[in-house]
This record gives C-alpha cells, structure tokens and sequence, in this order.
C-alpha cells in the first residue's frame, strides 16, 4: 500500500513534468535575479500572455483534430489591420477613412472576426471538404492573407503606413485594467481567462469538444460512429479564425498602431507553446490548461532572459535549448521501454 | 566581443544609471553598427541594456514593459513601427521615464505630447531624395550610355524592401519624386519586392532581364544587399564585361557595395551615418537618465520638433572614402 | 413478391464493387430474415468485408441494390446507416485509443442536457450496457489501457447498444477466449429473440454451426449459395468456400524434436506485473503451444524473448549459450522471429507495397552489390510469399492497406519466414485466417518444425493447440502452470490449469 | 479489355496528377506572355530550382520518417556564413579574417558541411534518443542555430554586414556553367541532378532508404521488423544537414554573398514543396521525382509571376491559391468515396 502511494504521487509529477518545468524555470531565474519575482513582473508575464493564449487555443483545437494552421499569425495581422484603421481617433491626421464616425468599439471588433472567421471557415472547407493536408491549407491561406492584408493597408492616400492614432476606447480596452491596490490588473488578462474558460467547456462538456478529440484520434473511428466529420472541423477552423481576429484586435490595441506585418510567425509559437504544453502534432491530445502552461513557459523565457540582460543572441541559443530540454524531459513519461 | 548586451552583466548592480534600448531588428546592417556606436559611447557612462525587437512591435512594446519593470532610467527606443511611439510615450509618462527615439521618427504631435520625448535621426524621405540626387547626377552625366533607347526617359526597374515597411515606402517614392521633380522622365517597367533580400533579388533580376533585356535602363533598390543580388544577376547575364553595363543604385554603403563602386559595377549608394546617430542617442540618453538637459556637455542641436538630425551623405566613386571612413575604426 | 420480399429484413441483390486493379465484388447477393444468425462465409478475400461497407455507407457499390425491410436504401454514410437501424462491429477495431470506454461508446450520439454532454447519463448507461452482457469494465478507463479483447467487447457492447434492426459482426471473435465467446452467444441469441437480424462473419467454423440459422457462402466476389445451417457440415462449408475437398483440418505431424535448443529459466519481467518466473525448455523440431486466459501473459512473454520488453531476472539459453535478446535487431540476429498479435500497430506498414511488407525484415540478405538491395531476390521472395501462402493481391506494388485482413496476416508471415529463422514465435498467428489458409500454414509450421526450427504458438483457439502443437505450456496469471503433452492432454485439463492462480 | 486499357490511362494522370498541374501552369503562363518559352527562362528556373532541390531532399528524407526540419533554413544560412567567410578574395578590402590565405574550394565547403552534419545529427539524437517530438527539437535547433549563426556572422570590425567579395573560383563555382552552343548549361543544374541521383539510390536501393520508409511507414512494426530506429533516424537527419550545408555553401556562391538570415524560411518552402510533390507528412510516401516536380512548380510559380509582372500584393493571393488548388486537385486520387 505504501509503495503504491509513494509511486502514484512519482506517477502525478511524470505525467504532470511541464508544470514541474515551468516551476524549475521560474526558481532558476529567480536564483538569478531575485527582484524578478515582483507582482510587476508576474502581471507583465500575464498579460504578454495573453493575446498568444488566445491565438494557442485556436491552434491547439485544430492541432488536436490532427490538422495545423500556419495561417493563424497572419489573420492576427489581418484582424489587427482593419480593427485599427476602423478606430482611428476623430482627430487624428492621417485617417484611413477621413470621414468615418468614431465606431463603438464592439463594431471594428466583430467585423474583424468576422473576417478572420469566415477565412477560418474557408481553412476548413478546404481542409474538409477538398481534403487538401492542413499544412498545405493553411500555408497557401497564410501566404494569400498576406496580400489581402497588403492590399488592404497599402492604400492611398497614405499607402502603406502603419495604422496608428488609435482612438482612447480601443487602447484603453487593451492596454488598461482594474485597478486593485497599487496594481491595474489589465483587461488582457481577464480577457484570455474568460476564453480560457469558454474554450475548456467546449472542449470539455460539449460534442463537438468531443468530436474534436474523436478526429484526430481516429477519423475512421469517428466516421463509422457517425460522426459528421465534415461539419465538426469546419466548425473548429472557424473558431479558431474568430479566436484569432479577437486576439489580431487586442495587439492592435496592445502596441497601438498595426501594420500588414502585424502577427507574422505568430503560428510558430503558438504550435511550438501547444506541443511543448502537452498537444500530441498527431491529433487526439491536448488540455487547455496543458496550452496555457505551454504559452506562459515560453513567455517566462522571452520576459526571463531579457529580464536577466542575457545578450540576444545568446538568447536565441538557450531558447532553443530550453525548448528541447523542457520536453525532452516532458518525453521522459512516455518513452520508457515496457 | 560585440554581443554583451549590457555594458555591465546582469545590468542591475552597477551604480550607473540604467538606459533599456531596443533595436528594431539587431542583426540590421545599419543598427549593427548604431548599436556599436551606442555601446561604445555608453562605457563608463550609463549601464545599456539592449534588447533585439526582432522586427515585431508587439514584441517591442513587451520588451519595454521589462525595461521599466527591471527600472531603467531612460529608454532608448529604435521603434520597429513609427507610429507605435503613442504606446511608448504612454507606458513611459506615467513613471516619469524620459524616451530617446532614435532612427524611426515617430509622429510630431505625438513627441510633442511628451516633454521628456526626443528624436535622434535622419528622416527616411532623406534616404530616397539623394538616392533620387544620385541618380539625376548619373544620368545626365551618362545620358548617351544610359538612354539605350534615346528616348529621354529612364526605363526603370525597382526592387523594393519589405512592403509596407516604413524604408521601403519613403525610399521608393522619394527617389522617384526626386528625378521627376529635376525635371527627369521616367518610365517604370516593373517594380517588384524582394524583401530586402539579395537571393530574392538575384531571382528577381533573372526574369526581368530575360524579359526586358535591354529595355532596362536603371536598376534602383531600397538597399545595398539587393543591389548586390541585382548586380549577381547581371553579371551573370554578361553585363559589366566590354561595354555592357547597367547603372545600379542602393542604400546603406555597406563595405561590399563600396567595393562595387570603386569597381565601377555600382553608380552609388547612400550613407546613413551611424556612429553620430549611436553617440547622439546615448549622450542624450545619459544626460536625461541623470535628469540633466539632454545637450549638456554635447555638440548636438535640437530643431523645432524636438529633434536631433544627423545627415545621410550621397557616395558615388568620387567621395568613396567618406563611406570607407565610416568603417575604420 | 412484395410479400416475399417482406419476408427479408435486409435483402442485398446483385452488388458489384471495383476497385482500383479488382473486382471485389461482382453480382453478390444476401438476404438476412428477422431474428436469425445469418453466417456470411468466403475465404480471405472473399468479399465478405467489402459487402458489408457498401452496406453500412463505408463503400458506395458500383451496381446492385438494398432492401431494408423491403424498401429500397443506399447510405451515404454511416451516420445514416446507423439512423435507419443497421449497426456493425468492425473486423478492424475502430476505436479512439486515447479517449475513455464511455466516449467510445456514445462517439456521434452523445447525451446531453442543454447544450452540455451529460456525463453521468454516459456513465449510468455505459454501466447499464456493460451490465446486461454481463462486461466488467470500467466506463472511464482509457480506452489504450484495455487488453485487445476488451477492446472487442467494447465494440461489440456499442453496436447493440444501437438497438439496431441488423447488426453485422465482422469477425467479433478474432481476440476472444472461448469463455467470452460463450458470452457473446448468449447476447447474440438475446437478440435474436428480440428480432434482430444478426450477419455474422467469421472463420471459426465450430462458431458457425452452433450459432448460425442460415448460411451465406461467397467466393471471389461472387454469391454462391445459402443454406440453412442445419443443413450443413464442416466440410461442406469448406468445400464451398475454397472450391475442393479438404479432408483434414490438420495436417499430419512430420516433425521430430530433437535435442533442447532454447532453455528459458525464471524469466521475470521488469515492469511488473506481467509474467513472472516463467521456466521452459524448446527443442529442436518441436512447436511448443502457449496457452492460457486473456492477460495471462503470453503476449508479454513472447515480446520478452523478443527484445521488445525488458527483463528483469532469469536467463535466457540458446543452444548451450546465454544470451540477452535486448532488442529485436539482436533477437533476430540469434535467429528468433515474431508475428506479433495486432497485426494493424506492429505488423502492417499500410501505405507500403505488399512487397515492401515481405522483405522489410530480411534486408540483410537482399544486399547484392556491396550495399544495393537486389530488386529480383526482393521480387523472387515476395513472389515466394504470394503464391506459397496465396495471398490474394492484384500485385506486388499493391498497398497492402487495401488487402483483406486475412491476407494481410498471410503477408506478415510471410515476412518472418524469409528471415529463415531458428526459432519462431507466433502470437495469435491464424488469427481472421479462412480454414484453407490456416490448414496451408499448419503445413507450413510442420514443415519448417520438420526441418528442425523451434516454434512458439500462442494461441487462444484450444483446437489447434492441441491440433497441431508437440508440447502446451499453459500460463496462469503471469505464471507458468504447467507444460503438458499435447497427445497426453484435454481441453479441460489446460482450462483447469489456466485458472490456477 | 479496351476498358482496362482506357481506364489505366486515365488511372496513370489521376496517380500523376501533379505533372498535369506543372504542364498546366507552364501553358498558363505561355499563353499570358508567349515569350516565356525561351531558353533562357528554362535554365534560369531550373538553376534557381538547383539549390532548393538539394534543400527539399533533406527534409524530404526526414519527413518521409514521419518527421520534420524546421531547421533547414537557419542550417543553410549557417553553412552559407562559414562558407562566404572562409572564401573572401584575398583582395577584397572587408574580409572576415584578413589574414587567411585564398582556400582551395573544397575545404570551406568540407567545413560547412561538416558543421550543418554534425547539426543535423545532433537533431537525429534529440529526436531519436531523448523522443523529442521532430517539431520541437528541431525548431529548437532553428532557434539556437540562428543565435550561433548571429554570433559569428555578426562580429568586429564589420559587424553585421554581409559577407561579399567572393574569390572568384568560387563564385564561378555557383555562377558559371557549360557552354553549349550560345547558352551555358549552369554548374548548379548538375549538382542538383547528381545529388538526386545519389538520393534516388540511397532512397531506393539501399537499407538505409527501405528503413526510412518503414520508419515512416509504422515505427512500431519497424522496431518489430528489426529495424534499428535511432540508428536509421540519426543518420537521415545527418544527411539533410550535409545536404543543408552544400546547399548552403551554394547560396553563398550564387548570390556573391551571405548573411545570418540567409536560408530563412527556406525549410517552410521546401516542406511546401516536398508536400505538393506527394511527399505525406505522415510519412512513408515519397519519391525523388516528386520531391524535384514539387521544388519546380513553386519556382515556376516564383517566376512566373515575376515574369508576368504581376502586382507584388497579388502575387502572394495567386501564389496561396495555387498552391491549394494544386494539392487539391492532387488529393482526388485518394479522396473520392470508395
Ligand atoms: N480499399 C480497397 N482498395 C482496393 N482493394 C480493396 C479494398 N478493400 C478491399 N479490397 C479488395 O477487395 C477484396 C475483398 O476484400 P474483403 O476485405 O472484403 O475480404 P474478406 O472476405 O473480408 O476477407 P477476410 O476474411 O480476409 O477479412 C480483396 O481482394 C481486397 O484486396
Ligand atoms: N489490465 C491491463 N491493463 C493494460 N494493458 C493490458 C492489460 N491486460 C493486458 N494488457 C495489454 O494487452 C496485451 C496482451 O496482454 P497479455 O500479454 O497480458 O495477454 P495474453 O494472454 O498474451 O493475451 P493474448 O493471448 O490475447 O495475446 C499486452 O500488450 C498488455 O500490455
Ligand atoms: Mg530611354
Ligand atoms: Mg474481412
């Protein structure tokens, strides 16, 4: 009985390694730096989380259906582009629409997702319903949106400028918070914990949540259990492009400004977040909570090393290795021989 | 070696007071040589943490959070998209923090929104206007050699940099306005991006001298690297051997474009004068990280909107050893 | 008509099928009534599988058409064959390995309360399902964590947890013991008193003849008669089936064991539990069967010897000499080989050539110029495989996904018998194989036995243990309960052994 | 009979379907500007197709093993740095290291390969020993392998400038070629072809090539089959970096110079690529003569539209759309219903 205890709570941190890694990183640089652990720094971490939690969450449900978006960044872009040029400040010089009304703020935003979530759809219809591989999907929609965004932003009068003046309701939507003590909680934070918790139920307690787990473990499976595999990956592409043009809003807003370049390789590091939080590339696996360890790991060593001074290409180089070491020991839980 | 980020490890025990800079992009030919010009001007005065924004803004403005929080006294900021400087001068002004933009200008009212805001710089429209001067001068200078087909006008074919980038599109147009506005016809026969990027200008150049052949007159680039790539392909063609030869224009002066010059394969290119650029933004970054005037004790004067400029300089064959100079040490 | 018609629950006329180099079916027909076993039988490749697709809107049928209680219906898909009452348990197990049992079991008919799944529902009915057939399985355990025939019975729970009019089972049998067997019986014959109408496939023909009320026979795609069970014996659905007499279901011994060449003492496995001080000896010549329960072990043993689990005490003797078997490289080398039991993860490579799959474990001797593989002994091989096994195959270059499952097996062994080996064990190896391929791989066992090689046998079916094994070492538990002989033995005595511990 | 007969042709251009795309392109763009039937236009994009062949091939390799190189890009980059750097003409006035004497050709070229080698092994290692997902371990490799990159290229007195003033043997190396008639057949084309000969054999006749395709194909049965996984795995990894270096290296010598982001994004193309010439990024399928047909129908697509003079920012949507279009086209021979 002892033994089987003891071996149960080794069994909970093999299988629960990452947030055991995530720890070990935060004690490293602590040991490094003390006055890192200030709730300055930690709401700073939260909220750079933020926008790329909701953008991994999009990916990770296409991931876990055994599919991938490399579209992800640039519709980040897109939706950053047209929310900024639809909330330009009434008085600010160089409008894209001089004429335009300043817009409620919900408008720019749904119009934005809305593009964002009908390209999302279009992913998967192609994915779907012309069974061209994800990769090749989503590479051929990322490189097209690029010159949709292009042709969007490069226009008269100011051709390609980046979009900036943007109006107080959008930046403070964005770049403000509840104030609490001495702190301002942003909004980011609680923006992404709200999908969070939305995306957990769907993934959790709904069908399609289901459904999704069903693909990408075994399409066959759930073709023969009846399963309209068709429709239920639309679906997924399609919120995951409205999670992405909701997220392309918040950076405009978060940097104040956005340009065509806005969110370009945004979908590596949201795949790489996914995959090192626990989603299997081969579809079928994959926790919320798992992609938001796996964001804020990567957050923690961007923030970490610039927060340490390391030199940047040095930090390049103990990027690259904390990502393989971190799952390399992630692995560990899997590869032990029978 | 040149890779310490800050002039002292770890940033945080030197007694110097702490400038947090960003560089838009750190492995940027240009900013290569600011930063070693700011890290140099930097030793025993401040203690500069840089940080490379990799050409994301997002990322930037993340960077600069980390700045403030690690209490920096001055930021220093190369911003990768002018007209984020809003975002900057927000984060700074309520901490007090007073901000040196260097390279990029952000916005005049937007500097102007903040006392403790200055600009270090050139202006992009600079770049292109004395690309344009070179460019007029050549011509005329050429214009039996140049006009192959006699009729006036330059057949030009233009590779451009990043779309939408901030360079690319100031250079484009203003060297183009410029030759217009000396009165010189021109005619563009294609225009196309190849992303700063010498390969992609190699590739590009192929097929517009397989298609153009010798329509093409002038071939103008938004920088040296696909200047050199453009010039790969020429060669490659048969140009500058006999008397086939082709005019071609960059910006930055890097040491191999100074090199095509001197051998004559290169009309031109223009210089951005970093090591002024590098120096006047630290200077003024120190004094204003010790809460001094930001021109105590230095050479530079500030114009009406704040702002230090630092010329760029044409280089053609006759004035080669100004580039050359900006890389002796 | 119309009232004969009326009659059939499901009637399929004239079905023809091509695909890509086959006809796989051509003119098959099939009329199952109300509340009977109908037995569908054809040898490995008959088209048995194929028809029932077309049926359940897997495969959409190039001509023919189908009768669902008289009216006319052709599935778009299953989702819709499921909808009008027709379920099926897949010769393949099509199950979602990294999901729970209840979230097989409700995969594309979810309960719910409001927009959520409702759980406790799954769970309760899951409960509910396993305990009318009697299943002890948890509802929430992984599906990965069951053993194969858990598996099965879990695939089998889900299809009549449909309440279909027409369930068909592929192959249900292929990985359950014959006490489970037993049980599946009686579900069955509860169903059918409820009327369902039950298309039943398999190769065990013991099965057939207790179970089945009607019998189908298919040869080549084609129909070639029904009849009614009663009617029938063994050998004339044999005769049927492959066309020619086939007297004996088991060839006679030729072999003479020799002298000991494997002696495996106190072998114990590393991650426990699994078997555990497990002695036996192998000689020469002799085939050894394995018999014993589900999770018994075997398959573990056999994966031990093969380099494939780690061992953590006992020895293991080839010929005089210890050696460590740490990975298959070095078990092959030594001269053992392994038809591993789930043919779909460790056999097949499914998108490569049926030629591929022959020689991918004997590329060593197909090195001709210094290291160029030989493409004619990589072709003469195969083509030894294809036709001494008669592995029906449009061609070499054939991906050997689109093979019958029976076929596939045939491949695979194939495979293992090119690398000559010394000693060769077979886990579950006649597995979804017709009478007249198993009978051509007993002669082959024989044959191979005879020429002085050591074979290993697991096997679950009790008749061709004691059919074709020398000696039966029967596992209990993890544990070694005893080594019979095969000519000395019963069925009851290896049962009694097998629930020993 | 007759039936059969007819069928098996049309069987053949559904099975070969993506030569019919290549034809279709070509004719496409002839009928837009007849003139780009000329000779010159063929020799130019088949040596621009040159060094991304020997690119696709590596990752080919790895992908036909289920896995994947994210950092062949940075890994050509590398080697075109050392490469450039070790090759300066002896008079050109920015050298690297002044003082080194004008190396025979083949040595820096042995260097960077033995460089992007010893690289791509240590990926081969990560991957196969320490069951680092491909993805993981190799985008961190990307990562680090830029930063190491940075660090040599970005160096006093010259900093981060690119690498020129080439000696001539070597860019007549990467330059030149075979005159024949009035044209001349580039060096470039005869490498490539020689190096997908080789991998033909390799890929075909050999152990290491049935191993790799089983590795791809089901890595459980090929553990069962004998097959020495992390052998076979480490050393295809090993290949595609020696083929990252040459490639490399011919870069370099092809442009006249280098820089640290030289190769970026190169692996993206050349999965691309890999993916629309039929390689499947499950694993297990592929050809050589895919692989080239695939490098071909994106520089066609590359030049082409260059040629036609299409808008940049069009460019990119046209390129996305056939792209997809292409693959989906592809994907009917195996998506029909059964
Ligand atoms: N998807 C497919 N593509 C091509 N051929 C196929 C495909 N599926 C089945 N076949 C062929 O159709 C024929 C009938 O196969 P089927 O699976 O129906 O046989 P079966 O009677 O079920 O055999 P077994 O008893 O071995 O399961 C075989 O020759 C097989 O090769
Ligand atoms: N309780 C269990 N939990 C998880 N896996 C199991 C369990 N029982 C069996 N298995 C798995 O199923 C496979 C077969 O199990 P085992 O060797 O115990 O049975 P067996 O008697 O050899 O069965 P068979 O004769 O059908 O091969 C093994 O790979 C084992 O890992
Ligand atoms: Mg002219
Ligand atoms: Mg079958």
């Amino acid at each position: 009985m002892e033994r089987i205890k003891q071996s149960s709570v080794a069994k909970w941190l093999v299988d629960h390694v990452i947030y055991v890694v995530l720890i070990l990183l935060i004690v490293g640089i602590v040991v490094a730096s003390p006055d890192f652990l200030s709730m300055t720094n930690i709401l700073n971490i939260l909220s750079q989380s933020s926008s790329r939690v909701i953008i991994a969450l999009g990916v990770a449900g296409i991931l876990i259906t055994a599919g991938t978006d490399l579209s992800a960044g640039r519709m980040v872009g897109l939706a950053a582009v047209i929310s900024a040029s639809l909330l330009q400040a009434a008085d600010y010089a160089y409008r894209m629409y001089p004429h335009l009304p300043e817009l409620p703020l919900f408008v720019p935003i749904l119009i934005s997702m809305i593009a964002t979530g009908l390209l999302g759809a279009l992913n998967g219809v192609i994915v779907a319903k012309l069974h061209v591989p994800p990769f090749i999907a989503t590479l051929g929609m990322m490189i097209a949106v690029y010159g949709i965004n292009s042709i969007y932003f490069d226009r008269p009068p100011y051709g390609a400028q980046p979009i900036g003046g943007l109006n107080e309701s959008f930046t403070t939507f964005a770049q403000r918070g509840i104030p609490i003590g001495s702190y301002e909680i942003p909004y980011l934070i609680i923006y992404a914990a709200v999908i969070s918790v939305i995306m957990w139920i769907i993934w959790n307690k709904t069908e399609l949540g289901k459904n999704m787990y069903a693909i990408g473990g075994n399409p066959e499976a759930a073709k023969v259990s009846g399963v309209n595999v068709t429709k239920n990956l639309i679906i997924i592409y399609t919120i995951a492009g409205l999670l992405y043009g909701f997220s392309g809003t918040l950076e405009a807003g978060r940097v104040g400004s956005a340009t065509n370049n806005t969110g370009n390789m945004y979908e590596l590091d949201a795949i790489a977040a996914c995959v090192v939080g626990g989603v299997s590339l081969s579809g079928g696996i994959g926790t919320v909570s798992g992609v938001i360890a796996g964001v804020l790991i990567f957050q923690i060593i961007n923030y970490g090393l610039a927060f340490l001074g390391v030199s940047p290409y040095i930090q390049f180089i103990v990027k690259g290795l904390i990502i393989i070491v971190a799952v390399a020991f992630d692995m560990r839980k899997h590869a032990k021989k029978k | 070696s040149s890779d310490t980020t800050s002039s002292k490890k770890g940033g945080g025990g030197s007694d110097l007071p702490m400038v947090g800079a960003t560089i838009y992009k750190f492995d940027d030919n240009f900013m290569s040589y600011v930063r070693r010009a700011m890290e140099n001007t930097a030793k025993d005065k401040v203690n500069l943490m840089l940080n490379d924004s990799q050409n994301d803004q997002a990322k930037q403005i993340e960077q600069i959070d980390t700045l403030i929080a690690k209490g920096a006294k001055a930021l220093a900021i190369n911003l990768v998209d002018p007209k984020a400087a809003q975002t900057v001068i927000d984060k700074a002004k309520p901490k007090n923090i007073p901000v040196i933009f260097f390279n990029k200008e952000p916005d005049a009212n937007v500097l102007a929104s903040y006392d403790k805001a200055y600009y270090v710089g050139t202006n992009s429209a600079e770049s292109g206007i004395i690309q344009g001067e070179i460019i007029a001068k050549a011509w005329e200078e050429n214009k039996d050699k140049y006009d192959k087909n006699k009729d006036g006008k330059i057949q030009y074919v233009l590779l451009k940099g990043e779309p939408g980038h901030p360079d690319a599109e100031a250079r484009t147009k203003y060297a183009i306005e410029t030759l217009k506005q000396k009165g010189i016809q021109v005619e563009e026969l294609a225009m196309d991006t190849a992303m700063w990027d010498a390969t992609k200008a190699t590739e590009k150049m192929d097929a517009w001298i397989s298609k153009f052949n010798d329509k093409i007159e002038f071939v103008i680039c938004n920088n040296d690297a696909m200047a050199l790539g453009a010039i790969s392909a020429l060669e490659k063609a048969g140009y500058f051997t006999g008397n086939k030869f082709m005019p071609v224009v960059g910006v930055d002066a890097i040491p191999e474009a100074l090199e095509m010059i001197e051998k004559g394969k290169m009309v031109g290119t223009v210089l951005n004068d970093a090591k002024n650029q590098g120096k006047a933004t630290i200077e003024l970054a120190a004094n204003a990280a010790r809460g001094k005037d930001v021109l105590e004790g230095t050479q530079w004067k500030l114009d009406d909107k704040k702002a230090v400029r630092v010329p760029y300089i044409g280089i053609t064959k006759e004035n080669i050893q100004v580039g050359k100079d900006a890389y002796s040490e | 008509m119309a009232e004969q018609s009326t009659a059939y629950i499901l009637e399929m006329n004239n079905i023809t099928k091509k695909f890509p180099g086959v006809i796989a079916l051509q003119n098959a027909s099939l009329k199952v009534k109300p509340g009977t076993v109908h037995a569908l039988m054809g040898e490995n490749g008959a088209g048995k599988s194929t028809l029932m697709k077309c049926l359940f809107g897997i495969y959409s049928m190039d001509e023919g058409e189908i009768l669902l209680e008289g009216k006319a219906v052709s599935f778009e898909n299953s989702k819709q064959a499921l909808e009008c009452g027709v379920s099926m348990v897949h010769q393949e197990l099509n199950q979602v390995r990294q999901q729970s049992v209840m979230d097989n079991m409700w995969l594309g008919r979810y309960p719910k309360k409001g927009m959520f799944i409702d759980e406790k529902k799954m769970y309760n009915d899951t409960l509910e399902i396993f305990k009318n057939l009697d299943i002890q399985i948890d509802p929430r355990r992984k599906v990965s964590t069951l053993s194969v025939s858990e598996m099965q019975m879990v695939e089998i729970a889900k299809a009549v947890s449909y309440r279909s009019k027409i369930i068909v089972m592929d192959e249900p049998t292929s990985s359950l013991t014959e006490k489970e067997v037993e049980h599946l019986f009686r579900i069955i014959r509860k169903l059918k008193q409820e009327g369902v109408g039950i298309i039943y496939i398999s190769h065990k023909m013991e099965e057939i003849l207790k179970i089945s009320d009607e019998v189908t026979i298919m040869r080549d795609g084609r129909y070639i008669t029904t009849k009614r069970a009663d009617e029938l014996t063994t050998d004339e659905i044999i005769k049927l089936m492959v066309g020619r007499d086939l007297s004996q279901r088991f060839p006679d011994k030729i072999n003479n064991p020799g002298d000991v060449i494997l002696k495996v003492s106190h072998l114990t496995a590393e991650a426990q539990p699994s078997f555990s001080d497990v002695s036996f000896e192998l000689r020469k010549g002799e085939i050894l069967g394995v018999a014993g329960l589900v999770g018994s072990r075997r398959t573990e043993l056999l994966e031990a010897l093969f380099g494939l689990r780690a061992v953590r005490s006992g020895t293991i003797e080839l010929r005089g000499r210890m050696i460590e078997n740490k990975s298959p490289q070095e078990a092959i080398k030594n001269g053992f080989a392994l038809v591993t039991e789930e043919r779909r993860t460790t056999g097949i490579y499914p998108d490569l050539s049926v030629s591929f799959n022959c020689m991918i474990s004997n590329l060593r001797q197909y090195r001709s110029k210094g290291v160029f593989v030989s493409e004619r002994k990589v072709y003469d091989d195969t083509k030894w495989v294809i036709d001494s096994m008669k592995v029906k195959t449009p061609s070499q270059k054939t991906p050997i996904r689109s093979l019958s499952g029976g076929n596939q097996q045939k491949v695979i062994i194939g495979r293992w018998l090119l690398t000559k080996p010394d000693i060769l064990l077979l886990d579950e190896p006649t597995r979804g194989i017709d009478v007249g391929a198993k009978f051509e791989i007993y002669q082959l066992i024989n044959q191979l036995a005879a020429d002085g090689k050591g074979i290993i046998i697991v096997s679950s079916e009790m008749p061709e243990l004691l059919g074709v094994t020398d000696r039966i070492l029967v596992m209990s538990n993890g544990r070694a309960a005893g080594i019979v002989e095969t000519a000395a033995t019963s069925q009851e005595e290896i049962m009694r052994l097998s629930a020993l511990y």
